[in-house]
């Protein structure tokens, strides 16, 4: 079985195969051999030659999360079918939390420079400001006060000032 | 003593009173929220009360909704928790109308509290130091400006109303002074629904501690000695820990004596934390006192031997505080863990989501205060404080080594949380050494990241057995719904060597 | 301080001691019969070794094929918890010759205090007061049937290797010598390979008290305060607590240096008991000492706040015991319960089964010690003992009603337990007077059943509730199984109006 | 749905429907509505009326375990197919225990005396003795020094003494 993990904009290819107990997993050419239990729902307890490996894990909608060591990976299994990651874009204008906007600081042609507050998002009794990435002028704006926003939507568009046309 | 007792709280702190009440033979009351009605506090509770809309101000912030329900059920006394209505004078003032008692202070000693610029002025005449500042009901923009140039810079603007470092700006420089005040004062009234605040001399890497007060309705009042709470991030503690390492037998006699002092000049009753500001030089000065339990009460517990909660039922329910001054013993060292779902490299943003798996470290001299388990649901109406760790062991060296060991055992998977951040500050060398203020987050943890390598080799050998664990079954199961009459031969390549 | 340490245990006691040891940096490693890999022992240890055959012999208690696989992984030192080899000289003396540390007394002195005899000789002689009785080399029938008759009658015959009521029986009449000494000798022979037996005045109803020593190999022996014990059923400690309810300031000192003086007599290292037996005057004897780790050492540590087993390891390793007595205090109550597989309704029988379901009660200052979970085989080898509960609170009836409510959130399934049992002793009113002695049990639950009354109606609702919601499931894949062509319209009667 | 369930000899008939998450319970001719959620599972969190029952159940191979307020109850769901259930009989000679046979006291033929020991069994380390229930000859015995033994097996037969013929 071939499968492809995300962790931080990271791929790892990885195979196993099992029998019974036995796992055979290959990764960066290396073949490892396990004998694994999964002793309760996702508690695995794994023997890798002399060595023990614990670990519990959990199937979320999207993530996988692994407890490995008393540390916490977030980690995703996708099917590498051509698609390209989209990138992350310079100067977030993505929420970065679900929650109400209290207050919208410009408008569609506002000018704004570096820094400024573009809008302010309350989520859980703090807030949390939207600043421009550069300056430039807003394009378009998708919310107003009191909408509610979901964590990765996006609050806004602004065309950069050095730029001539008006995608970025 | 109570029959029954209403917690108009959730979370971690209601499962604790909850608990507290039932080994006492009180009969318990939970109030929920639409979206809390699976959760513990409801699952243990005795009777529960759907107050439904989550939505604060519909449920657990609604004064009118609770207190009708609690005569309904003919709950003689409420405790408020922390948080919500815990220090609003108004609920304690309804509580008393209607005939019920509110296991805290009166309203008028709350509402004296609450204003932080009156409680200064208050204290400071039973001579406990407070911090030079601008406590004046000017609230005009002009006056504040002209106001905090007179203190000069740093300084501190704070809401009034605040607690939990709402509504609270550090201004470092004049230029940032008008901004910081709008934005304190419309934090502000968003939390509290009042937007005044109140400037002070900024102290440049204070200690912040605090002394536990626990006072009768018949004028006894004694201190639990002291909590450092100086790790902080947000302005809101994350590690605490008594004694404080800075701490010398004669300063806590100085500032004990104070707190006893404070409490008693405002003739204070119940449980109540006097929270003060030290500087490098050992000087303190009064910072506020919160009326109501604290978060941070279990490492009290742990080093006293006490029950705060047990404490504050009897007081409130007339009885009188046996326990002397003198006999209080302050014995080896705690220390406690805040475990909050968010995102300590992404600016402690709060995480939201399902908790898929949630296991507990446990051993002697481990204390969970949980208020969540498997499946719970982390919405984004509450605060997104899980879980509370508290250790106990003979001194400080030690009780940082089992901090970390529960912390590495400590399991929940579904949204992100701070437990490596806290291991890691819990092991860095300056906190090892008790070099600690409320600026340490900040002077050595302001960038961090929770995992700048990859993915180790082990977790991915784990993920692999996993994946091949259950992704047979997953396959199987698709098949036999898709074709029901030949149910093996298809499968092969998903039944790997069996 | 050791670098790795291989625990010669299984169950509560190597979770305890595998926790300890990795919150000091040390690694651990365990040991387990085919029965326990996958025990929550073998489940927490950095390394494991599989030790085969699950009967004691070939494993636990295999001295050759323990120090074999220790010398293999190079752990340093063998911390042998209770029961097992923690009691057995030649093991000692084994890991001294192969170079390993004994988590313990030396060999020597492990084969005098086993001998219970020589014990009692010995510690006679630091004028510690023992009970009058026959402890000769003699066995035969003939020499302690006429010992008997001397002592009179009620007296007791017990195991000279024993421990845990194993090899002991009293006689309250001539009549019964005869048959009680041959059946204790055929236990001990089974239990410890060795049918000595010694005869001893019998006390009618004492207590049972104990002190907890600790002893450097620098010559500092500091005791920590007492233990009582005197709740038993057949001989064995079901729930201790300390303080004792009657003991006294003058008492406590009093007994406190005999047990410092026993332990100096014979040159004690490392944690240890001296047992008592006290009469209704308050004289008290010496019983033995136990050389080991006690089962109920938890009760010391939640009233002292000494981790002890922290302390074994480090005076196992030279390091001095920094502890003073006069600086040690004993703060508050705690209580321990022993939770037992077992029928107290019909006579104690151990219950075999799996634990279909175990859920712990928690709660600020309680504390499980357990090496079992849900899914966990109880298994005829070993002790039927699950695990422990332990609480602490200010006072002895705080504790007590700690311990109900914590009693009645314990929830394990798949076999009976004592766990009803215990919550109706904690209960009864001569136990909440602290009227108790080693008579307890056969006094007031000489007869006790779990359940006179039939099912109560809640009951039937949960279960009807329970089938109501998995028999629909059950059928359904019952259906399937028999024909898989047509698969829901046969099922009606089953699918309650969905 | 009809069901049976058998605690001490004692048996309990209800009925039991649903409705989603109502369920309509009778016994003894009275009927109960409540409304159920399964927390976790086997732990159910039911309401009856203002009223709230707390339980939790296992499902064992033969038994059900209910704990409910700190009480737990092992519960067998039966079938009443005209089956009678064996009475236990007076003295009894099944071992009550698993363990192994250390000691036979007796041969087919011994006579016995009420509470004579007939074997003694070894289980865990503690011994337990089957006594003679009367007075009487044995007649069978079933097991022999060293033997295992599984609880609820017979050990012996005892003709009794004032009996005229061997049946008892």
């Amino acid at each position: 079985m071939f499968i492809n993990y995300e962790h931080n904009n990271h791929i790892y290819n990885v195979t196993v195969e099992r029998r019974e107990d036995q796992f055979f997993i290959t990764y960066d050419n290396n073949e490892y051999t396990v004998i694994a239990t999964e002793l309760k729902p996702g508690q695995l307890f794994i023997q890798l030659g002399d060595r023990v490996i614990k670990s519990v894990i959990s199937q979320g909608d999207e993530n996988k999360f692994v407890f490995i060591d008393g540390s916490i990976f977030k980690v995703k299994r996708i099917e590498l079918t051509g698609r390209k990651k989209t990138e992350k874009r310079e100067g977030d204008l993505h929420s970065p939390i679900s929650g109400t906007i209290v207050s919208c600081k410009v408008k569609e042609g506002s000018p704004v420079k570096k820094d400024d507050i573009i809008l302010i998002i309350e989520a859980m009794k703090m807030e949390y400001l939207i600043r421009a990435p550069y300056d430039g002028v807003i394009k378009k704006t998708y919310f107003k006060e009191k909408d509610q926003i979901e964590i990765g939507q996006l609050t806004a568009e602004i065309q950069k000032k050095e730029e001539k046309n008006g995608s970025h | 003593m109570f029959k029954k007792v209403l917690i108009a709280n959730r979370g971690e702190i209601a499962v604790r009173i909850i608990k507290a009440c039932q080994e006492m033979g009180i009969r318990t009351v939970a109030v929920y929220s639409e979206v809390d009605k699976n959760a513990p506090h409801v699952q243990i509770a005795d009777e529960s009360i759907n107050l439904g809309d989550p939505t604060p101000s519909e449920s657990y912030l609604n004064i009118a909704k609770i207190i009708e329900n609690a005569t309904k059920v003919h709950a003689e006394a409420i405790h408020p928790g922390y948080g919500f209505l815990a220090e609003n004078p108004d609920f304690a003032k309804a509580c008393a109308d209607t005939g019920i008692t509110f296991i805290g202070p009166t309203p008028e000693v709350i509402r004296l509290m609450g204003d932080k610029i009156e409680a200064k002025k208050t204290i400071a005449h039973a001579d406990v130091p407070v911090i030079p500042g601008y406590h004046g009901i000017q609230q005009d923009l002009s006056t504040l400006l002209k106001e905090g140039k007179k203190i000069g810079f740093p300084l501190l603007v704070k809401a009034t109303a605040g607690g939990g470092g709402k509504g609270m700006r550090i201004v470092h420089a004049e230029s940032e002074l008008e901004q910081s005040i709008e934005s304190a004062k419309r934090e502000a009234k968003s939390a509290f629904g009042n937007d005044s605040v109140f400037l002070e001399q900024y102290i440049d890497r204070p200690r912040h501690l605090e002394f536990q007060i626990l006072a009768d309705q018949h004028g006894h009042v004694i201190h639990l000695f002291e909590r450092e709470c100086s790790i902080q991030r947000r302005h809101q503690k994350i590690i605490e820990e008594t004694p404080s390492p800075m701490m010398t037998p004669q300063l806590r006699e100085t500032m004990g004596n104070a707190a006893v002092a404070a409490a008693k000049a405002v003739g204070y009753t119940n449980a109540g934390t006097i929270e003060f500001m030290v500087d490098g030089k050992q000087n303190f000065y009064f910072m506020e006192m919160n009326t109501r339990l604290q978060v941070e009460h279990p490492i009290t517990e742990a080093t006293t031997g006490i029950d705060l909660v047990k404490w504050q039922l009897r007081i409130a329910s007339g009885m009188e505080l046996t326990l002397k001054q003198k006999e209080l013993t302050q014995r080896g060292h705690a220390l406690e863990c805040r475990i909050y779902a968010e995102d300590p490299s992404n600016g402690f943003l709060p995480s939201i989501g399902t908790l898929e798996k949630v296991d507990l470290p446990n051993g002697p001299n481990i204390r969970n205060d949980t208020g969540v388990e498997t499946n719970f649901h982390v919405s984004p109406y509450y605060d997104p404080m899980l879980a509370k760790l508290t250790v106990n062991t003979e001194n400080r060296e030690e009780s940082i080594n089992k901090m970390i060991w529960a912390l590495s055992h400590y399991v929940v998977l579904g949204v992100t949380t701070n437990i490596s951040f806290l291991r890691k500050v819990l092991d860095h060398p300056e906190f090892r050494k008790g070099n600690i203020t409320t600026h340490f987050i900040e002077d050595y943890f302001h960038n961090w990241l929770v995992t700048k390598e990859g993915l180790p080799l082990d977790a991915l050998i784990a993920l692999a057995v996993y994946d091949a664990l259950h992704t047979q079954r997953q396959e199987v199961v698709r098949y036999k719904e898709a074709d029901p009459h030949s149910p093996w031969q298809h499968v092969g390549r998903w039944r790997m060597g069996v």
